[in-house]
């Protein structure tokens, strides 16, 4: 096992990585911008090394000041946490170059999975369903009206090194096609640096419904159920998850399992991950991409069975086998999490800054919190807006959402606007309540019902 | 920074014979100057304060001596270095003269001086680790 | 069900009650002494009432005041919580005669179980075994000669209307006997308004492990496990708790449940109780007493079971039959509570009061804090000294402790003294640890090395 | 009570005519009381402050009229009843009069006067629920 931990995070996360390491009896070193100097991981950790100034691009994303650290720290590993450096193959690879063990899958798995069009192929060729699309990257207008043609519009182009809901055209017929692909190749090269676009059926109202995974360096590898993400804002950033997905039965809820098992094994995955699928009305699903990572909404399956996902994902990393069958994973009640983001819902979710003056969080059975902030904590500008991570579970999905409204009822924070009462508000919604949400939830079901307000 | 820190700040302004006092946190900075006759700074005694942490903020003195000085702070992470010759104390130097390393993931990135000036302090010892942001030497630009 | 609640304590286990009634959608009002006015619970609630003046007896004891404001607010149930008015019998009475729904057991079954010596009598009836003792009240120096020929010594002379270790003598021989029964007499008609006494075996090293029950008005009582609470300070109030016991075979464990459930019938108990045990080295158990309320360390089996037990209560007490029946009770993994109170383990443990300047609570997976403190809270200092209580979960007993010690480090209260590092002094404990815990652990193993540090 | 409460209040009694402010929370007490002149008093107008809440504690002033004040409070929880003949604004009550009962629990607890005056003010109505403490009448307990 590892004596010391770097972590190459910030925020709820790095709180959350903290207390895994010291649960595990691992010694922590926080690295941070100096706008981060007195934020509560760093007073939580160890050890803590001032990194850089505070745009991410002088300080979370840089490489040599953060292996720099590692290194005049005695670290033995990193662990990236979400976001910043967690999915740079580069960095990963940097890294073990270094002699320090990166908390998550090798450069080479990244590599393989980053770009989408070849991951697809994968996919497709290890037998997971993959929405009907280019083989690969399209090389012509011609290549791409072609496959127009058989597969029917709406279409989408999507970047092939885009992601996180960037870089992606929808198209109606087939003027539009030839139009949109000069845009989108264009848009791709100066935004991820790759000009390749392929095309994929667009899945009419569908909902984004992920695996989480997790595999050992022994090619062990198990599923830990979904999750149900599609309440997001119109940025396609999630603002509510849970677990188990709702409105699959239990045949398609072990098929989505299985396929995720299938997906992470053909590209001989290691550590966590998440295996994200859209699913139509139908309950037929499509892999859609993989995050390489923890995830935000981890919480929500760690409530549902039981298994500390980082303390695991530290485990794997320091070389030891997985204990866990599938067969064990146990799945017991209803988890919800609610991401309290610093941002103003009246002005188009801009992000807020400022200082927390009060902060009064929920608590009591069946009540988790995870969070950075307290009293007097200045949110910086530079960052996400997640402030912290409102998690209940209870026996059934309507039980847990009571008990989530109770919470939101009881927290409180002063200083910054925050997007609680709009959460409270899709609590509220009776189409979330009968389970009836697809990606678009947010826009047609609260977004619409606010404009209808005010005409 | 709330209004209790700033009176704290105030205080401890009015109570010195400090003139001007510069808070920085990230990228924000604060200036207070306190008023002074002619009168008042005949009578004091030249005094140097080193910089302290208030409250988690980085606060420099400056007074009518301070004024005339340069920081030199580590720009990386890694291991502080002394080149040679070494640029030791009371060393005169150039802006832009290289004036030591810091080895980050094996490679030695030099550090120049930001001004010309005489070197007054070294805050740090030889194969140190520093993280960023670390006082490393302080210039005296001005000459008495 | 009922409209609306009130709630007849304060503290913690006041937020804990609202908090229930929230997810049941029942309104709630809280009562207060004067010194509580800013109170969490009193923030928290639809509706608050003063009821008095600071002392206890003027307020929190205060039954026409506390009724009073039931009526005036329209409340159809009163919920007494833990201490104050919740196990006295004239108590439930007045409530049912003012058509205030009592929630706990009726008022008959309390007088059961009050008389000590009676209650013995019961629950050997029921064959539930009993510390060997006399018949019922001594009427005799004679009868109490000749009970101790048979039993040996040391014995124990108990007040039969005493309670909560007080009213109490051990005697280790005839001489000894006589002397102190008379003494023991005086005392007990003094503290308790009856001279009853009675003999009884002093089980040597024994272990306090209760069993939760739970009854509805239609005869169906279930067990919930059971909990071991030995850790005790020298008052004999109960600091960490657990669940399940330590030390006990699967054979013991569902000996005990049978044991406690026989007992809940054989007096008609209805709501919430708990049946504590004397447990000697060879795992043998014999009846104490019935705790005829909802305990402080109820989440320690609300985290193993996944039941709700305040909401259980309150369903049970509007007349909704128990949905759970004992096959479907389920234990997962384990559950520790440590006590955190305002106290000076210094000074003896006495109660501190005074101004909490800065509160920063644990938090993370498989952490649950209950509390009413929050920054600048006044300790008032007039009612017990609990501030918070912090409750872990986890796979197992080991993995619990290491995660109550992460908690506990993170725990961070300024203002007024605590027992934190007390706790951690316990959790530290290598017998602790090995689960070697009788009641006398804290002064055997924590405070005589105290006395030796400090010689 | 912090500081910056005890600000406020100073703020409060300076800024007002008021020569005496008296805080209550749970049994402790807290009294201010304002330096005045001979002159002061007499260019005021004599002036009457009801008790009111700041940051939940509750707060009487007294100045030189409200001294020969005194509050009838409730001392039970229950509703509120006139007796009869009703003590109305204006009446004259004794020591120890009956002025009210608290109808608690079915039982009619009668309210006595504190001290002999004048019903200046009448907090509240007949048949309102009342909690303990709750403010019922003034009484002048001096003639002017």
């Amino acid at each position: 096992m590892f004596d010391k931990i770097l972590i190459a995070n910030r925020g709820e996360i790095a709180v959350r990585i903290i207390r895994a390491c010291r649960e595990l009896k691992i010694k922590t070193v926080a690295v941070h911008s100096t706008a981060d100097t007195n934020s509560l991981p760093v007073r939580m950790a160890d050890e803590s090394i001032c990194i850089g100034p505070p745009p991410p691009k002088d300080s979370y994303l840089n490489m040599p000041n953060i292996i720099s650290a590692a290194r005049i720290t005695g670290a033995d590993a990193i662990h990236p946490g979400i976001g910043f450096l967690s999915e740079r193959a580069n960095f990963a690879e940097a890294c073990e170059m270094c002699g320090l063990k990166f908390i998550g899958p090798t450069a080479a798995v990244m590599e393989r999975m980053n770009n989408k069009a070849s991951a697809r192929e994968t996919m497709s060729k290890a037998g997971v369903p993959v929405v009907p699309g280019s083989d690969g990257a399209i090389a012509s207008d011609e290549e791409a009206l072609r496959f127009a043609r058989k597969t029917g519009y709406p279409l989408l182009i999507k970047a092939a090194h885009g992601g996180g809901g960037r870089g992606i055209r929808l198209v109606q017929n087939e003027e539009d096609l030839v139009r949109q692909l000069d845009m989108a190749r264009t848009e791709a090269a100066a935004a991820f640096g790759s000009a390749e676009v392929y095309l994929e059926k667009f899945v009419e109202e569908p909902r984004h419904v992920e695996v989480q995974v997790l595999g050992d360096e022994y090619g062990h590898i198990v599923h830990l159920g979904e999750r149900e993400c599609s309440v997001q804002n119109l940025r396609h950033q999630k603002l509510l998850e849970e677990s188990p997905a709702i409105q699959l039965t239990i045949q398609q809820r072990s098929r989505l399992g299985e396929a995720a098992v299938r997906a992470a094994k053909a590209i001989g995955y290691i550590n966590a991950g998440t295996i994200e699928f859209l699913v139509d009305a139908r309950g037929d699903f499509y892999f859609m991409e993989m995050n390489k990572r923890l995830q935000v909404e981890h919480c929500v399956t760690e409530q549902v069975t039981g298994i500390d996902l980082v303390k695991q994902q530290i485990r794997v990393a320091a070389g030891e086998k997985l204990s866990l069958s599938q067969k064990e994973i146990k799945f017991t009640g209803h988890a919800l999490e609610c991401r309290i983001n610093a941002e103003d819902p009246d002005r188009n979710f801009a992000p807020a800054a400022g200082c927390i003056t009060r902060v009064s969080l929920p608590g009591g059975y069946g009540v988790r919190v995870d969070t950075h902030i307290t009293n007097d904590y200045e949110v910086p500008p530079y960052y996400d807006s997640l402030l912290a991570k409102v998690i209940v579970w209870d026996k059934d999905r309507a039980a847990a959402i009571v008990r989530m409204q109770r919470c939101l009822q009881e927290m409180e924070i002063e200083g910054v606007k925050t997007n609680i009462q709009f959460q409270r508000r899709i609590l509220n919604n009776a189409f979330y309540r009968r389970g009836e949400i697809t990606t678009d939830f947010v826009q047609r079901r609260i977004l619409s019902e606010t404009r209808e307000e005010t005409l | 920074m709330n209004l209790d820190e700033l009176e704290q700040l105030v205080a401890l302004l009015q109570n010195s014979n400090v003139r001007e006092l510069t808070l920085k946190q990230g990228d924000k900075r604060l200036t207070l100057r306190r008023e002074t006759s002619r009168n008042d700074l005949q009578t004091e005694e030249p005094e140097m304060l080193h910089p302290v942490e208030l409250n988690g903020f980085q606060v420099d003195f400056a007074d009518e001596q301070a004024e005339a000085q340069a920081v030199v702070s580590a720009p990386y992470v890694g291991v502080f270095h002394h080149i040679r010759p070494m640029t030791g104390m009371g060393a005169s130097v150039a802006a832009g003269q290289i004036m030591c390393a810091i080895q980050s993931m094996d490679i030695l990135n030099e550090v120049a001086a930001p001004a010309a000036g005489t070197v007054v302090d070294i805050h740090v010892q030889d194969n140190q680790p520093v993280e960023y942001g670390q006082l490393l030497y302080t210039i005296q630009t001005k000459e008495d």
